[in-house]
């Protein structure tokens, strides 16, 4: 093998983490599993701690100079959530749980005011639950169509399939930026203009790209586009919803509550505008202020040398996994994301992650909530994905790992 | 402690299941599921004066899940409703790392007590034991279908 | 004024608050905004903390042993709630973000699954929008019918008028444990029992009680309850909803994705068992952990002698209230929880606000999310609110504070 | 910093708005509102030559903002579309603490720079000021309508 220099010091980056140093309780984990969750740095956990500790006070209402600071920051949020995406203001950024309910907020609200029976809605056989059951559930309701785009056999979406599946009466089309299983990167620019010709409107899943490589709302021109701040070095329980304008301002509310309204009684409910109207309640606020630290955390080193350094890695990785006899890597190669499904033997997944458990490497195994995707491929699968804080050694091991998983189960080194 | 999870017994059985099939009705059928793993086993039984005649599964899982649900089929062959509720109170005691007494008796079954340092894995090795508790229910409220 | 002696040393539990403590750039707050949101002591924050340095993982998915400890925090954490509520199981506990969602997602599953046509809600006229708004939409949408119970000229719920309310359509009875702006403390067990006489469901909001006074879900027999961590000493981002076990069962799921479900096909959709079916995505990990925090806080302290504490301070500040020339308190005397609306001569609560404000003296101003309520009372008000780490002092400190309000308006004195 | 924001003239103002009412149509109406406070001005003008002839508000709020809204009746009525614009830009600029020039010539207004010091007030002492600016959008939109 030769050797490879690296774009990014990976041990430098880890130093910003916690959960990557020494501890006396516990042992260090080769953390292989952040398709799931990525681990958090000392600059999120410090800012959810300062806010809670120094800053707290409920947003938006009238009062006092804490509850004033509070919505600075948590408006501070937004901006940069808008920046970090590009979009064209503030307004266009819906805070909401993470990508889950982003697309549940769009399915009810936009779903259920715009969807007409007989409409058509395209997923892609590669989508997450998360981007899944919500339009199949709307089309159920709405007697409305949904419509497979099917993979290729390597695990990528052929853009001629797209054109034959686009009807006038397509209205969305629901896409995954990157897969969480196969890790193929979907050319979501191309859908969107696709589905803007055919009259639809196009939702991009971008759970698993914003942490690895720059995501341009203006540049994909996509309608809809939404992500987890647990899954880009941010807390829980917050995420963001990317729409355009015009159509927040056309999308009835999705939960009812303080804070989306200007005024009410009982006759008559004047709504706030966007993006209070989709906020109902008290928002995630320490939770905003860590996912801004998280963008923060994400644009110091830039998504530029991010994803130049995991495609670096992501090379490195496909070449090791191919000295593993039996093994068989699911998803395009060589160009994909860090995110690595496959089997080994006739071994089950959850068998090979619990071998590797004990050596302490933490990968993923089951159907990685794509159940369909599942079928199509067999069955579940184990996984391994990557972050800017994993380098050669990671693989390394995993690699050691898996020649002994073969071992326990008696197969030949 | 990994050798003690995967013994070879444990992998035999995974590879050459005994008892893998479905059963013709009449019968007993039991979906057993864990969602977290996806593990799946479905038992088939046929219950006749309160004794098993005769029992299957299929379904699709890890090797301790599957494996498990293969020396079930082994184990509760022949048993009344009484024994095999002893036997999976035997087993589940077992994996849990409190077995009490004989367990001997228990045959290729002992197998499965590697699960007991394997927290994770214990959901994998009692999935079978449960579903048959499950279908034992099925076999009390409805003993005249079979 | 006669000397008071307080079961509860104020001063002991504000030491377990870092907002409270000195700090170099920040200058101390007298806060009695804790019907917005209370401050959280640092077990709580830590608690969050910790879990992001040393136990992140995401929950539910097999895998690795960080991931079954997350798993196992998390239920954890749901098993304190329902222990907390004196639910009867765990799963009869699902988590949201917070009182607003919890609502929502009743209004929207049950409500969309059982109201007809006709059917009625009855609702109060103190409800906080977020139980307010959601029943009024749904109403809409099934041409039922949203009945309104009137509060009485002292701000209280009258039961015999409930029970002329009452019919054989009525479906649900939604109520608020405690007014977040009359500080009201409503009989809502006896409310339930003649809900359920009727045939009605019962729900409460909980989002005001359960910080002050011991809320047991079986001796109040709800079928719905509902509270926000934020209001009681935990993050924002959580929220627990307690439903009966039945209903949960025949309720269909609200938001759909990842981890509600068992299996998924193109054809079949399996969902998984309550509470799960209710939890869609990933869930508010790190929140349901500073939760659990913030309950057992509640508990070491005991909220009987919570109640007690604040009822002796309630006291206190009514009778120091009364001083106050040209104050005007809303809400019933002496029997009343910690909240209190007033006005004050004919100055804008805006201005009563600023005024405090300089005298870092924190409280709220305005219609507090309860429209309706704020018509019939005539407009805004100024809100003061305690919580058990608050004091006499604060007490006095207001009272001078309302002193100087005075003068600056130019009244006497 | 309490003296200067609520100085005598502007509880003046409050406590005995100039201007304030509703005009009879022909009119132009524009609302508006401060959700995060809930003040709420609603201003009524009578355009004619491109000068405006009338002005009244109603509405309800705190201090700053009805005293703003009843200097603004003194202020504007007579001014041409321009000048309105022009001393709509100057008030703003006061309020932010950005006031350049001769701010004498704007009269009891200049007791609105005490908000300069209160960020969350400025909003307040704004909001009749943007209502007025989105009124004559209206009136250069529908300069026929009055
Ligand atoms: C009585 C009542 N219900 C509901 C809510 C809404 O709670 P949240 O904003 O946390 O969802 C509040 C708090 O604002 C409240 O006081
Ligand atoms: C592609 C994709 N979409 C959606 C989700 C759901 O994200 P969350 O669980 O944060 O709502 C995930 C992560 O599990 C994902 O990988």
């Amino acid at each position: 093998m030769a050797t490879m220099t690296f774009s990014i010091d990976a041990g430098e980056i880890r130093g910003q983490f916690p959960f990557f140093q020494p501890h006396p309780e516990m042992r260090s984990v080769i953390y292989l599993d952040n398709a799931a969750t990525t681990q958090k740095p000392y600059a999120v956990i410090e800012a959810v701690s300062n806010f809670w500790a120094y800053h707290n006070a409920n947003v938006h209402r009238g009062g006092h100079g804490a509850g004033a600071k509070a919505s600075e920051l948590y408006e501070a949020a937004r901006e940069r959530v808008a920046k970090f995406l590009n979009a064209r203001e503030p307004a266009e950024i819906v805070f909401t749980r993470g990508t889950t309910e982003a697309i549940n907020l769009v399915a009810s609200s936009w779903g259920e005011a715009f969807i007409q029976p007989g409409d058509e809605i395209i997923v892609t056989e590669m989508e997450h639950h998360a981007n899944l059951l919500p339009w199949m559930r709307l089309a159920e309701k709405k007697n409305a169509k949904l419509v497979v785009w099917r993979i290729t056999e390597d695990g990528r979406l052929n853009l001629d399939d797209l054109r034959t599946l686009l009807t006038e009466r397509t209205r969305l089309v629901a896409v995954a930026h990157i897969s969480n299983v196969l890790g193929t990167i979907n050319p979501v620019a191309e859908i969107c203009r696709l589905a803007h010709a055919a009259g639809a409107l196009c939702l991009v899943d971008a759970a698993q790209s914003v942490a690895h490589m720059p995501v341009d709302v203006q540049a994909i021109d996509c309608d809809f586009l939404m992500f987890s701040g647990h899954k880009a070095y941010g807390p829980t329980g917050i995420g963001a919803l990317y729409a355009k304008r015009a159509l927040l301002e056309t999308m009835p509310p999705y939960q009812m509550g303080g804070g989306m309204v200007q005024t009410v009684s009982w006759e008559r409910v004047v709504l706030a505008p966007p993006p209070a109207k989709f906020e109902a309640g008290t928002p995630p606020i320490g939770e905003a202020i860590g996912l801004h630290a998280a963008l923060d955390f994400i644009d110091s080193i830039g998504r530029d040398a991010i994803e130049a350094y995991e495609h670096e890695l992501t090379q490195y990785a496909l070449e090791r996994l191919q000295e593993v006899p039996g093994l068989r890597l699911y998803g395009p190669v060589p160009d994909r994301a860090g995110i690595f499904a496959f089997t080994l033997e006739d071994i089950h997944p959850h068998d090979i992650a619990t071998v590797l458990d004990t050596r302490d490497i933490a990968i993923r195994s089951g159907l990685h909530c794509a159940h369909p995707l599942g079928e199509r491929l067999g069955g579940s699968t184990a996984r391994a994905s990557l972050a800017v804080y994993n380098d050669t050694a990671h693989i390394d091991a995993l690699i050691e790992g898996l020649h002994q998983v073969r071992k326990v189960f008696g197969y030949a080194g | 402690m990994l050798d003690e999870l995967y013994q070879d017994i444990i992998l035999d059985h995974y590879r050459h299941p005994r008892g893998r099939g479905e059963l013709e009705p009449p019968k007993i059928t039991q979906e057993g599921f864990n969602p977290s793993c996806g593990d799946e086993v479905i038992l088939d039984l046929r219950v006749q004066d309160g004794r098993i005649q005769e029992v299957r599964f299929h379904g699709r899982g890890c090797s301790i899940s599957q494996a498990s649900a293969s020396m079930l089929t082994e184990a509760v062959k022949g048993k009344t409703l009484a024994e095999a509720r002893a036997l999976i109170q035997q087993v589940l005691a077992l994996v849990k790392g409190e077995a009490e007494g004989d367990i001997v008796t228990l045959g290729d079954i002992v197998a499965l007590a590697g699960v007991r340092n394997f927290p994770v894995r214990v959901k994998c090795a009692t999935l079978a034991w449960h579903t048959l508790e499950e279908a034992l229910k099925q076999a009390e409220t409805a003993p005249t279908t079979v």
